[in-house]
């Protein structure tokens, strides 16, 4: 469909263009019990975050700093920069407390929560890296912490769920559909529904009914706020490009954000190719979670956004190797950015993320998440076809890959990949 | 229904005349479009003064665990947006029929986005209107200048939570009637009627609209309740898809599920009838 | 044996008292073979370390910052400090790249190899963490890598295993005597002694012959410099007391080497006080790692140091739940600031540690390691037995507990603590 | 050997008298104390000239697996140092014994810390001196006094990477012999004889002590060769312990296993023997 017959379609809302309207995405499409909670964030938003009310702001960023471990460093890969010719700095969120970027979020969240007065948090989770961090900040603040997470996700991720109920979580594993992040989500809104009055609902990424695509941005915007000045400081000026990978694309809007107005750096959100970037529209599963590079105007989860559904409208399961991109939808302003041409939407199948895995361990002494590695593979596939992506980039690393051990192994030797260590020697175990 | 039962433009206000109107929901395709088809109409004969029907959508957000049963029963049996056009066009009942489904699927449905096409589409085949869950009055514009266009009605459901200015713009877009939710949570049937339902009612006392109550009504008793504090109508989904699973689960034959659904309709029914003639009961005797 | 008998003993050295000897401790007890390498590292360690020879002590603090993580900040732990009625403040080390202080030393040493020019890295790990920390040093510097570790070590600690693997690094299970971390050390020297031209031995801790103890300390002094002053800025002036867990004692001295002048500040150094104080001469076994506790003064791993032995000299096996802290010896410095009265040696049993980790993790939000356990199991019970250990105590957050999870889950099981999280759960999986 | 076969102070150099001395070394107590005596006592038939007795310690860092499980072997029998002084009197030869330990056990021995109680025990059961791996030159100084004190001698290793000052330090130090360490690495048997072996004896050359070569010596043409490089005895360790290990894993009987150490001794000697009456062979022929 053309700009101009989604013109003609005359699809509009009567809230003004700044109110959670990124262009033609974003809005509060969630049941009605969901409304009043939405006008109360949606003021909280205003006055703690944009506003800094009773120092919301200041106390959020002592926090972030002293428990989360920020500023998170900007350091060069000297092997890397090596191998492609080009200068390629990282961004640390992996050194963030938990290992992610995903506790910016949610400690800004929980802590908003404090000051709106609720007695209890709720969120869902897929990975399990959303969980982790928030169970991690709802501990820090002393706040009564629900965790939902799909029944398969809870079988193959089990040193999270530990995670989250050593942090004094519940998890509640949901026994719906598959059984993933999809079910999650729908499931934490239920939740929220029946509780809304006292409880808030931390939403994992810059997803869902506004105001919480603009407010997890804002929370996630000190990647690019330390970051641009971090390159001005240490590089001499902007870099040429950021590289980022997207999931529901918080780590993405978090690393993009402050350069957004940067007209000369170029913004590239890597998203999860999975295992081809074809659909079985007839099981309603598409093998890959590519949502702005195939996806197409829906809504889902609250928003009006780019999303993988069949010609009915129906959702459409997607998949990728890495848990944390695995989402059939993504954030409405990532949405808005890639059809300005401001942001430039790629893709990264599962393969070639296990190989810059390997890469970028024996490499640089980093092992990346798997969702990261994305990122790092369009670095590697973008060089081996010279690319023009520039003199000077900065990769984001949005997460640290303890948690993908297990899953690479496997991945890593289903495939008979070369360029990965042999862990035969180790699989056996054997005596003494 | 099609040419057999084509209702009447203010089909929808005749039904809630007696002001005591029953209104079943169930999912249309659960489990199959055949068995479907029987059920509905059983639910005609007990008594269904309007009837809504879900077209399943892949993520049901606002229902509880007994729909979102049903929903996936429905799509897996092959449900779709076409599909349920020609249900609606091949039911043989003639009370008042409203389409209950989420917005992606009203948006996509057609050769380009937007509303216009399902709406078109839907009054073709004789619906009188919609309920979509997540569709509050802020995002349903397009929604409600289709309905107007092609002369359907939009109903809104409102919240134990909703209050205020809020209450005041839904009552500016609303037709058909109100869907008043009894008490906060997804869609299920519970054993207790919440204490919210008469708060809500009065605040909806100046609505000139129908005001049916649902989320929770199980039995005769509660709507009965319900029915005594004052609403118009009743909403019962849970309770009569719970037959339905319960047919397929012990694979009972089509008839007896037919049969105890219209049963059910009729205990319901006689309940939302009961009602109306009593005072209220105390909720704390 | 008294003071004064030590001293009639007449135990003294050729070299000067500066030079390697810490009191009646320190020295270099190994063969003839690695004499001429330690003579090298010494003057390496004098002129790269002490006297920033080529700009070193530049590129680590700048590497250590970028690529490590540093600074780490020092967070108040707001229920720790209700909860005990003082100001406990965080030094967090779990926030190092790899999830332990392990980083500060081992990229120290692997980067003044590279300035020794020499050609590949050897080290021992126990529990895996100095081995993981080992390998992203020198995966990061470009510098083959061989971990050995034991047997049992390998099978019980796979991820870590896995790790160091997708590093790059070799691991060498090492199938003698108990196969853990004493019998890898042995094994390390033994294969530095093979290749000690070529080859540099990262050690893991203070321990080990002269420079390894002063080296390794100042490597990881880098964590009381920063809480030092980080505690004058935000503290407005000095903490009463450091407290920190001791296993060779490289976090504790780490933690307290920049605080020993400061006489003002109390040292707590905490050991494993495992399932009891007492041993089992017979079997050659101490059910815990109190070394400075309960151990005495003898030759082990290159140095005069406190360690437990039975009557003969024998070394006796330690034991306790941590596996970072199971080592029968400590650092000479460590045993020597002891024998001084400057650091006060404490311990704490595995079940207390057991609580502290729960206690914290769900208190504070952090998970911390089992090694650090024990250090918040001693502000436990210091503070239960009102103890006099002053306003404002500062722990050093040696590591993070990820690594622990297993073990965790199974030792409190076994004990039954009603403190911990239930977990059965997740135990048996289910479908959906 | 207590009174039975008292050596004389000179005893040591005695042993190296004829240039070709042939150096056993065994575990005490591997894999019991009484084959062990038996094992010690073949040797001597074998030939020895001196014998160095190992004294197990639990942490043997100079040593390659073979001796590392023979000193389990030991400790696991019950090995201890008092055991080990009560082993050397009950002893039944005539050569010189030297114990070989780590410093660890001879720093612990005794009410009081420090070498002297082990030294004077020593000295008291006719031991003639010390080797002890793990304590250079600059960490001897308390248990050369003590040696010295009680007229014992006390064997440096000299090792391919010792050099320069070093070498001075340990020649003003050291008595009995110099144990010259053939190549770099943990004790052990292997089929090559270091090319480093003549490179070191060169640096010995102007010392007055007899230069004893060990480290991987296996057989009598390794002998043989050392021995021809200028050699004033070979030291051989693990290929004996072999011997031991493998009638203790297949069971021998202990005199089988006494056989076969006496037949390997003689093939060491007479090797060492050969060395000593031709040129050195061309290594790389
Ligand atoms: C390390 C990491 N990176 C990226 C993502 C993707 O999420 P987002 O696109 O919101 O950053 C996740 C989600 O779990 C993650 O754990
Ligand atoms: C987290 C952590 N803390 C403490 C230790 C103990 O070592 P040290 O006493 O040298 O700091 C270890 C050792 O592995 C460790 O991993």
């Amino acid at each position: 469909m053309s700009e101009s017959e989604r013109e003609r379609n005359g699809e509009q809302t009567d809230r003004a263009a700044s109110d959670g309207e990124f262009g033609r995405y974003g809005g509060q499409y969630v049941p009605e019990a969901l409304m009043p909670a939405l006008e109360e964030l949606e003021d909280a938003y205003e006055r703690y975050v944009l506003e800094n009310e009773d120092g919301f702001m200041d106390e959020f960023e002592r926090r972030i700093r002293n428990f989360g471990g920020r500023p998170t460093p900007l350091g060069r890969a000297d092997r890397l920069s090596e191998r492609y010719g080009r200068e390629v700095y990282l961004k640390r969120e992996d050194l963030v407390h938990g290992g992610a970027h995903k506790l910016n979020n949610a400690l800004g969240q929980v802590l908003l929560a404090k000051y709106m007065g609720k007695e209890r948090i709720i969120a869902e989770t897929g990975a399990g890296q959303h969980g982790t961090a928030t169970a991690m900040a709802a501990a820090h603040l002393d706040m009564p912490c629900e965790i939902y997470m799909g029944r398969t996700d809870v079988n193959r991720q089990r040193p999270n769920v530990f995670r989250m109920r050593i942090n004094g979580a519940e998890v509640n594993p949901v026994d719906i559909g598959r059984g993933t992040l999809k079910e999650a989500i729908s499931e934490t809104m239920r939740e929220w529904s029946r509780t809304v009055e006292r409880t808030h609902y931390v939403i994992g990424s810059v997803v869902g009914p506004h105001p919480f695509p603009a407010m997890v941005r804002d929370f996630q915007a000190v990647i690019s706020e330390e970051a641009r000045e971090q390159a001005k400081s240490q590089l001499g000026g902007l870099p040429d490009a950021v590289i980022s990978c997207a999931g529901g694309g918080s780590n993405t809007m978090g690393a993009f954000h402050h350069f957004v107005p940067d007209e000369d750096v170029d913004l590239y959100a890597v998203e999860a190719g999975g295992s081809s970037l074809e659909v079985d529209e007839e099981a309603g599963v598409a093998p890959n979670s590519a949502t702005l590079s195939t996806g197409d105007e829906g809504v889902l989860h609250g928003a009006r956004t780019t999303l993988l559904q069949d010609s009915h409208g129906q959702i459409m399961e997607s998949h990728s190797v890495s848990a944390g991109l695995d989402y059939s939808g993504v954030g409405p302003e990532l949405a808005h950015l890639v059809d300005e041409g401001r942001v430039t939407p790629v893709n990264v199948d599962d393969t070639a993320a296990l190989e810059a895995f390997h890469r970028v361990s024996t490499d640089e002494g980093i092992i990346p998440a798997l969702e990261t590695s994305h990122a790092f593979g369009y670095l590697h596939e973008a060089s081996e076809a010279s690319e023009d992506i520039g003199e000077t980039v900065i990769v984001n690393v949005s997460g640290r890959g303890d948690k993908d051990l297990e899953t690479v192994i496997e991945e890593t030797e289903k495939r008979g990949l070369e360029s990965a260590p042999d862990m035969s020697v180790f699989e056996t175990g054997g005596g003494i | 229904m099609g040419d057999t039962s084509e209702a009447e433009p203010d089909a929808i206000a005749t039904a809630f005349e007696d002001e005591s109107a029953f209104v079943p929901y169930l999912a249309v395709g659960d489990p199959t479009y055949e068995e479907s088809l029987e059920y509905v109409e059983a639910l005609a004969h007990g008594g269904a003064d309007l009837i809504e029907l879900g077209l399943p959508f892949s993520e049901p957000m606002a229902e509880g665990p007994t729909i979102q049963q049903a929903v996936t029963r429905a799509l897996e049996s092959g449900m779709t947006p076409e599909r349920f056009f020609e249900f609606v066009e091949d039911l043989e009942v003639d009370v008042p029929l409203v389409c209950m489904t989420y917005y992606n699927l009203i948006y996509q449905y057609g050769p380009s986005e937007g509303p216009q096409s399902f709406v078109e589409r839907a009054a073709d085949v004789g619906l009188e209107g919609f309920v979509v869950p997540d569709l509050p009055a802020e995002e349903a514009g397009p929604l409600r200048e289709a309905c107007d266009e092609f002369g359907l009605d939009l109903v809104f459901i409102v919240a134990p939570t909703t209050r205020g200015d809020r209450l005041e713009e839904m009552m500016d877009r609303v037709s058909g009637y109100v869907y008043v939710q009894a008490r906060l949570g997804a869609t299920g049937a519970r054993d207790d009627v919440s204490d919210q339902t008469e708060g809500s009612l009065d605040r909806l006392a100046g609505w000139e609209i129908p005001k049916a109550v649902g989320f929770g009504i199980k039995n005769g008793e509660h709507a009965e309740r319900i029915s005594a504090a004052g609403a118009d109508g009743i909403i019962v989904g849970s309770a009569l898809v719970d037959i339905v699973a319960e047919g397929h689960e012990e694979d009972r034959p089509v008839e007896e599920t037919a049969e105890r659904l219209e049963a059910k309709a009729r205990e319901l029914k006689d309940g939302a009838l009961d009602g109306t003639e009593r005072l209220p009961e105390p909720e704390h005797p």
